[in-house]
């Protein structure tokens, strides 16, 4: 026998001012299957709580409902009150009066009528609800992070640090990713090198991280607590145990044609190669595209000349399958494509340059060794226009509508560093707006305006002519209307940031979803920024959305505080309102497992007793850790054999007779 | 007709003989002129009563799911539309394609007995005689020509798969698809009650489903019924009572139709068997009708390994509801104002 | 010269009517000054490309139809074509040279002018332009 | 604002008042009505809304049967396809219940009492106005006789 | 190969030369241009305004009489191409457009943009080819020095002209590589010539126009060919225009010469 006990709340006045809550108690004393009712002004409240707690005990009751706010609100709250009181969580249900009544109606009467109406709901499921209780499931205490960029080192590290293992994959060569690009970083104008080799060391140093470089993901499946993962490893050609990372097979490599990735292509590299100097690790691969005895057989100088005979022509490719508990990705960013801005003549002329390409210039480890000089001719520029949001806050086909954000801030550092390089030198800035929030930032970029003297101009580029040896840049200043000719030396074009092109891979790989421009979602805008809609999978860094390192790092030690909360836990409890399948009536057609996102859903064979033999019949059977609760299935299930626990066809049915009542 | 009779009797008994097959299923003859009833043969001797004349109406693929629980391998001879059948239930996971041998049989049509009534042709009949597109129907004194559209089924008349679309082994020969119809035939019911007035469409299926007696005569028919307890036989959950209500008829019908959506094979069974000839089959090609215009042409049972229109989707799917937006309604073409 | 106090205001009719016939967002535009930039006739201007939008948006109709610059656009596009907020303005100006030729007797290019121009070779397709520019 | 004067001509005719059954996806659509409370929206109190988690979970025997206990409209809310929070959710959805209005509307059903739409839990805007605008029509075409349970009393 | 063409008003007029050598070449590579019967003026620019129907309706006749014929509508002239190419987007996209024109012309069957538009230089590079033109060159334009000019009509809007990269173009340049030219680039050759602004602002357009001449002068062009009568006419009256030091020509007459087929000259 259902004992429903009804609790009503007037939350202050915000549903007593609109719902009678006299004439809902009336009415609900009268509802079938209620054996107490009580109202109270604040029901989330401590003292109201208790009430529940209390009465529970006192009057028996097996099933609660309470009538306030949202359950998306309280509904945690009140089933730890029910299950305190020794009651399960889950015979609990709330009648949303406030957010969908009292809130949205005027008429007192209509609202007040509504609100009788959802709590006869909310009594009808609950005299159908059962005890479920959630299933354990073990968690698998080892990370994955994907991209070994600054986010997925920082993550890294921080996990590590907790005490877990981390596996760190990175699809290049070396960690580092597009800070280890970089020349000075802002607002401080710290050497990037200098505060990021250290932590790519410590990453390479600890005992608790395995990095995965030369490597990428291939495929996941499995839950939070239990990834399954396989990890592709490229063949390097080079035995990493054996390489000392001497250096030999680099400088004697005949190959010396091949554009440097490192150097924005800047610079050659030779067919064996590491990336960059620091690269960690330090043991180059074999770019097998170019590499002369891959392509036509002949060479092996390499193998000849390598002191430890660490070159291996015959590494294969090799997939590792690992099991994680949580997932951080921190895959990164991309510069967009010129292709389509000729008007910039960036892809015709060498002396127009991106915002990478120049910190690769004034580099000192860079193609010129740190001399700022053209690449058309070698000589120092003397008048240099940078020209922001190329390509950003730009809705057509060509570019991308959001804000770069990291553009206003890396050009002021830019016209800072050229100014500084060349003091006799002119910088002009071509923007639309200068956005500089951040702590520091607006002061940062002032200094570029009143210390450096560097030429703001609020307006745009329209085309760059290229003449005999200059670059005739023509734009307008919109704050004066004067129409401005620059004779540049060279041109550094702030080019929109992108998401990285295989991102929508990734998602679909990972279950996570891509906003329009395919940087990942958050699972919250605002309070959930780290987390993505599928549990244990974490986000930080330019993956996400455009971001600056302080905000790139913050996030990733969030993501891996996120990841450590799973992973600290020896057991994780799932949603009970899963699937589950009456074997006695499932004819076995497996439409449900079809449609299950999650897989969860699989084939089985019960035994049973026909014609005087035991024989196999199939069913469909249920992975509870996998089911997440959609209850896609049961609908695709014509004889209603598979049904969703806590939102059964009874309980919802029960709901719409209760509200058409 | 007479021919390959004997040539599936041949076939039936070598395959009983060989043990290539465990049970012959195929069709014998009742007591009635008309009745010719799907039988289950074993024994080899028992073949002589096995029967393939203009009477052969019933599907026998949804009798396999009779030996769902065993593990005997059967041999079952199929028309058209039963191999269609054939093919949903092996889609739908309900027989196993390795534990059938299936015997083609192409098919030109089945005879309406009603059809014959009115016609006055069943006196003292005794056999029915097919020559090219007309049927001799013999008595003890007298032989009667007629033409076979006349006597034929109306869903024979516009059969689309008059030859098996899978089969092991084919007896006699194809048949021409003279019933094949372009879809403005087969969709001309519903088009003419899509162009009525919403009045006058719930007139006429409150009309119809008014008449239903739920007998369920069509839901045990149809071969994408295979479920093995019917929704509408939950006693626990009661989605259906047992009044004779008319909301309660509207809802069985609308959910029957539902429920085969993407599964019918349109063979037309279910408009057959009832008893109050409510036109079903207006409700299922409107279904059928309406997944090829959304979600591009799918004709259920031609291939099991494809996927049910509702068990899958599309990202850029159509819908029928968001007028305007991105996947909207098709506009209407060449609308002149 | 002298300079008088304006208010702002975007929801007056002419505006409106603008929109209508250029079917184009004046909001859409954030002020980048691009088509201004890249504007080849520039020299013939006294109101610049993106200070058109800005009137537009301030709702001061008036001052751009009495503005040579509507008249010295050649709708060559290359504004439109590079406008990073997806703003036609070639079809903006088309609207404001509209709204005034539509007035009876404002049509800009006189008939007498034609054999003068036929004269200097100017090819036909050139005449019949300037006719659908200047003449309602 | 619209929605407003829309809900008071309505509330003006005494005789009818409709009722309307909304399922509603627990991560969007729900969570949509719960934005349209905390933002003060009006929208009339004939729409009752009932909470499934995902706008699949929705049966079409839930929505006749609805109407056969004499709901006048119903409404099925899910997130905007691409965002199911269970990833391809709705894309069924799209699929189930396309076939399911015009099935309805083919069988007599007036096209406006039974309405699908996607609603995130950000559009607590569209919430309001799809609960109105559902509400008007179906009030112009009074009460729903067509589906219902001549038992059932409400 | 059959194409309809349509030839509009100039050629029949004042640049006879530029339809002359497009058509005695198009024969000679073995195409056939049809000018259309009673073709009517398409009004030498696309109407921008919204509100303007009457002024497409040529071109949409033009483009119906393709239609009829199963035939790819082929232009010379710039002006012409770029309105008859709009109108015929505009008929596939616009609704209400396709539907008031509908209306108004009472065809036997609704016409919806099914025809394709193409201008000559299209022809060649995407029908013939490129490669297979080069292979019909009787008379190599060898260390001839010619730049191309574009002018606006062919190349913008690029979403519904389709025909090159509106900021790097390359087409004319292929096709006088490939007529053997020695191709002089320079970056003014997308930028507007002034176009109809003559009439009324020559200033303006002197201005315009000088700035493409000199700078083909100073990338040492010797030609400049181009595909419109108007863009011609401009650059011919720049002030820096001198026939010894540059010459300008269509780019159908270049192709004529390299065939070696005859045009009359006037």
């Amino acid at each position: 026998m259902q004992r429903v006990g009804v609790f009503i709340c007037w939350c202050g006045t915000n549903i007593s001012n609109t719902v009678n809550i006299d004439e809902v108690m009336t009415a609900v004393e009268n509802m079938p299957g209620v054996a107490y009712s009580k109202d109270y002004q604040y029901m989330c409240s401590e003292i109201g709580q208790n009430l529940v707690k209390d009465t529970i005990k006192e009057h028996n009751l097996n099933r609660i409902v309470v009538a306030s706010c949202s359950p998306r609100m309280h509904e945690s709250t009140f089933r730890k009150a029910a299950e305190a009181a020794g009651l399960n969580p889950y015979l609990l249900e709330i009648a949303n009066i406030r957010e969908h009544c009292s809130w949205v109606h005027k008429d007192k009467e209509a609202a007040t009528q509504k609100a009788i109406s959802l709590t006869r709901a909310a009594v009808a499921k609950a005299i159908l609800n059962d005890e479920l209780i959630p299933g354990e499931v073990g968690v698998e205490r080892r990370a994955l992070v994907i991209g070994g960029g600054i986010a997925g080192i920082q993550t890294a590290l921080d996990i590590a640090d907790a005490g877990y293992e981390v596996d760190l994959v990175e699809k290049t060569p070396s960690i580092g990713g597009k800070m280890a690009q970089l020349d000075k970083t802002f607002p401080t104008l710290d050497c990037s090198a200098c505060i990021l080799t250290p932590k790519m060391v410590d990453a390479s140093m600890s005992s608790k991280i395995n990095l995965y470089t030369y490597s990428e993901v291939e495929e996941v499946s499995g839950f939070v607590g239990n990834f399954e993962v396989a990890i592709r490893q490229k063949a390097r050609s080079v035995d990493m145990e054996k390489c000392t990372g001497c250096g030999i097979c680099l400088a004697k490599c005949p190959i010396k044609t091949a554009l440097s990735e490192f150097e924005e292509g800047l610079s050659n590299r030779p067919a064996i190669y590491t990336p960059f100097p620091q690269a960690v690790p330090n043991v180059p691969v074999i770019d097998r595209e170019t590499c002369m005895k891959f392509r036509t057989g002949r060479c092996g100088v390499c193998e000849k000349v390598c002191p430890t005979k660490a070159v291996d022509y015959d590494q294969k490719d090799q997939i590792l399958n690992k099991k994680y508990g949580a997932i951080i990705v921190t895959t990164g960013y991309d510069l967009i494509d010129l292709d389509y801005f000729g008007e910039y003549q960036y892809m015709d002329h060498p002396d127009v340059i991106t915002g990478l390409e120049f910190e690769r210039l004034v580099n000192a480890a860079g193609p010129t060794g740190g001399k700022l000089i053209r690449p058309s001719d070698k000589k120092k520029p003397k008048k240099v226009v940078f020209i922001q949001c190329v390509g950003s806050r730009d809705k057509s086909d060509r570019g991308k509508s959001y804000c770069s954000k990291i553009c206003c801030m890396y050009t002021a550092k830019h016209a800072m560093l050229l100014k500084d390089k060349y003091p006799d030198s002119e910088a002009y800035v071509f923007y639309i707006d200068v956005r500089t929030a951040g702590k520091g930032f607006e002061e940062f970029q002032r200094r570029a305006v009143e210390n450096y003297g560097v030429n703001y101009i609020k307006g745009m580029v329209g085309k760059i002519f290229p003449t005999n040896n200059k670059l005739q840049v023509n734009g307008v200043d919109s704050l004066s209307g004067e129409i401005l000719q620059i004779d540049a030396d060279m041109v550094v074009l702030a080019a929109a940031t992108k998401a990285k092109p295989e991102a929508d891979d990734v998602a679909r790989m990972l279950s996570i979803s891509t906003d329009s421009d395919s940087f990942f979602s958050e699972a919250h805008p605002k309070l959930r920024p780290v987390e993505t809609h599928c549990a244990g999978i974490y986000l930080a860094g330019a993956c996400q959305g455009p971001k600056d390192i302080p905000e790139t790092v913050a996030q990733a030690s969030a993501a891996a505080v996120k990841a450590i909360g799973v992973l600290s836990k020896s057991k994780l409890v799932n949603n009970p309102c899963v699937s589950e399948v009456d074997k006695s009536i499932c004819s076995g057609c497996l439409a449900c497992a079809d449609m299950c996102p999650y897989e969860a859903i699989s084939e089985k064979i019960v035994e049973e007793k026909a014609n005087g033999k035991i024989v196999g019949r199939r069913v469909a059977e249920v992975n509870e850790t996998l089911c997440q609760g959609c209850g896609g299935c049961t609908v695709t299930c014509r004889p209603g054999a598979i049904d969703l626990k806590g939102f059964s066809n009874k309980q919802i049915l029960a709901e719409v007779d209760a509200i058409c009542r | 007709m007479e021919k390959i009779r004997e040539e599936i009797k041949e076939k039936a008994r070598q395959a009983l003989a060989s043990k290539e097959v465990d049970v012959i299923l195929a069709w014998e003859k009742g007591e009635l002129w008309y009745d010719s009833y799907p039988a289950f043969f074993t024994k080899e001797k028992d073949i002589d009563s096995l029967v393939w004349d203009s009477f052969c109406v019933n599907n026998l693929s949804k009798y396999l799911l009779e030996y769902t629980m065993t593990d005997k391998k059967i041999g079952v001879f199929v028309k058209g539309c039963d191999a269609l059948a054939f093919n949903q239930l092996v889609q739908d996971n309900r027989v196993s394609r390795d534990k059938v041998v299936l015997y083609g049989l192409p098919c030109s049509g089945m005879v309406d007995p009603d059809k014959v009534r009115t016609k006055n042709l069943n006196q003292g009949l005794t056999e029915i005689k097919k020559s090219k597109d007309k049927l001799i129907f013999i008595t003890k004194d007298k032989e009667i020509t007629v033409p076979a559209h006349e006597v034929y089924y109306d869903k024979c008349l516009h059969c689309r798969y008059p030859n098996p679309v899978t089969y092991d082994q084919l007896v006699g020969e194809t048949v021409a698809a003279e019933g094949v119809l372009d879809d403005s035939v087969r969709f001309s019911g519903v088009k003419e009650l899509e162009e009525l007035s919403c009045e006058e469409r719930f007139e006429y299926w409150d009309g119809q489903f008014s008449k239903c007696i739920r007998c369920f005569a069509c839901r045990n028919v149809c071969p994408a019924c295979s479920c093995k307890q019917c929704t509408f036989d939950d006693s626990d959950l009661e989605v259906l009572g047992k009044a004779r209500e008319d909301s309660e008829d509207k809802f069985f019908h609308l959910i029957r139709a539902y429920h085969v959506a993407g599964r019918c094979i349109d063979c037309g069974e279910c408009s057959r068997v009832c008893p109050q000839d409510i036109s079903l089959e207006k409700l299922n090609r409107k279904l059928i009708k309406d997944i090829n215009e959304l979600y591009g042409e799918y004709q259920a049972g031609l291939d099991p390994s494809a996927k049910a229109p509702l068990g899958t989707y599309k990202l850029e799917d159509a819908d029928s509801f968001t007028v305007g937006e991105k996947g909207g309604k098709k506009r209407e073409k060449n609308s002149k104002r | 010269m002298s300079r008088e106090k304006i208010t702002p205001d975007i929801t007056q009719k002419e505006t409106v009517k603008i929109s209508e016939i250029s079917e184009e967002n004046i909001l859409d535009c954030l002020q980048c000054s691009k088509c201004t930039a890249g504007c080849p006739a520039i020299h013939g201007m006294d109101i610049l490309p993106h200070q058109v939008i800005r009137l537009l948006q301030l709702g001061q109709v008036d001052k751009l139809l009495n503005s040579e610059t509507i008249w010295s656009c050649a709708s060559c596009f290359t504004c439109a074509s590079r406008c990073p907020r997806d703003v036609d303005i070639s079809k903006l100006m088309e609207a404001l040279r509209l709204m005034v030729i539509r007035v009876k007797g404002s049509n800009k290019l006189k008939v007498e002018k034609i054999p003068k121009l036929l004269q200097k070779n100017m090819p036909q397709q050139g005449i019949v332009s300037g006719f659908r520019k200047y003449v309602k | 604002m619209s929605v407003v004067a829309s809900s008071t001509s309505v509330k003006n005719v005494e005789e009818f008042e409709p009722l309307i059954v909304a399922f509603c996806c627990n991560w969007c659509s729900y969570a949509g009505a719960d934005l349209a409370g905390t933002s003060r929206l009006n929208y009339p109190a004939n729409i009752k809304i009932i909470r499934v988690p995902c706008s699949c979970r929705v049966n079409s025997n839930f929505v006749l049967r609805a109407f056969q206990r004499g709901a006048d409209g119903v409404i099925v809310a899910g997130c905007h396809p691409g965002d199911c929070h269970y990833m391809t959710g709705n894309y069924y959805t799209r699929r189930r219940f396309s076939l399911l209005k015009n099935l309805l509307e083919y069988v007599g059903i007036e096209e406006a009492r039974f309405k699908v739409d996607w609603i995130s839990a950000s559009e607590g805007n569209k919430f309001a106005y799809v609960m109105n605008d559902v509400l008007e029509k179906v009030h112009k075409l009074g009460p729903n006789r067509k589906l219902r349970d001549s038992r059932w009393k409400r | 190969m059959n194409y309809s063409y349509y030839p509009g008003c100039t050629l029949k007029t004042k640049a006879r030369d530029l339809e002359e050598s497009a058509l005695n070449s198009a024969q000679a590579l073995g195409v056939n241009l049809v000018e259309q019967e009673e073709w009517q003026c398409c009004g030498a620019v696309y109407p921008l305004a919204s509100d303007e129907i009457a002024t497409k309706l040529s071109s949409v006749r033009s483009l119906v009489a393709a239609h009829e014929k199963g035939e790819k509508l082929v232009t010379l002239c710039s002006a012409c191409h770029q309105v008859i190419k709009r109108v015929n987007h505009d008929m596939k996209t616009k609704e209400d457009i396709r539907d008031k024109v509908n209306n108004y012309l009472q065809l036997k069957e609704d016409y919806q943009g099914e025809s394709k538009v193409i201008h000559y230089l299209e022809l060649l590079r995407d029908d013939i080819g490129f490669e297979a033109l080069a292979k019909k060159v009787k008379v190599s334009l060898e260390g001839r020095k010619i730049a191309a000019y574009y002018g606006c009509l062919l190349l913008r809007p690029k979403e519904i002209m389709e025909f090159d990269d509106p900021e790097r173009p390359t087409v004319l340049e292929d096709f006088l590589e490939c007529l053997g030219a020695n191709v002089i680039n320079y970056p003014y050759k997308t930028e507007c010539c002034g176009g109809y602004l003559s009439i009324d602002k020559e200033k303006v357009v002197q201005k315009m126009v000088n700035n493409i001449i000199s700078s083909a002068l100073e990338q040492g062009a010797k030609e400049i060919v181009t595909a419109c009568p108007l863009c011609k006419y401009n650059l011919e009256n720049s002030s820096l225009y001198n026939k010894e030091d540059i010459s300008i020509s269509y780019f159908t007459e270049l192709l004529a010469e390299a065939l070696d087929v005859d045009v009359k000259e006037d």
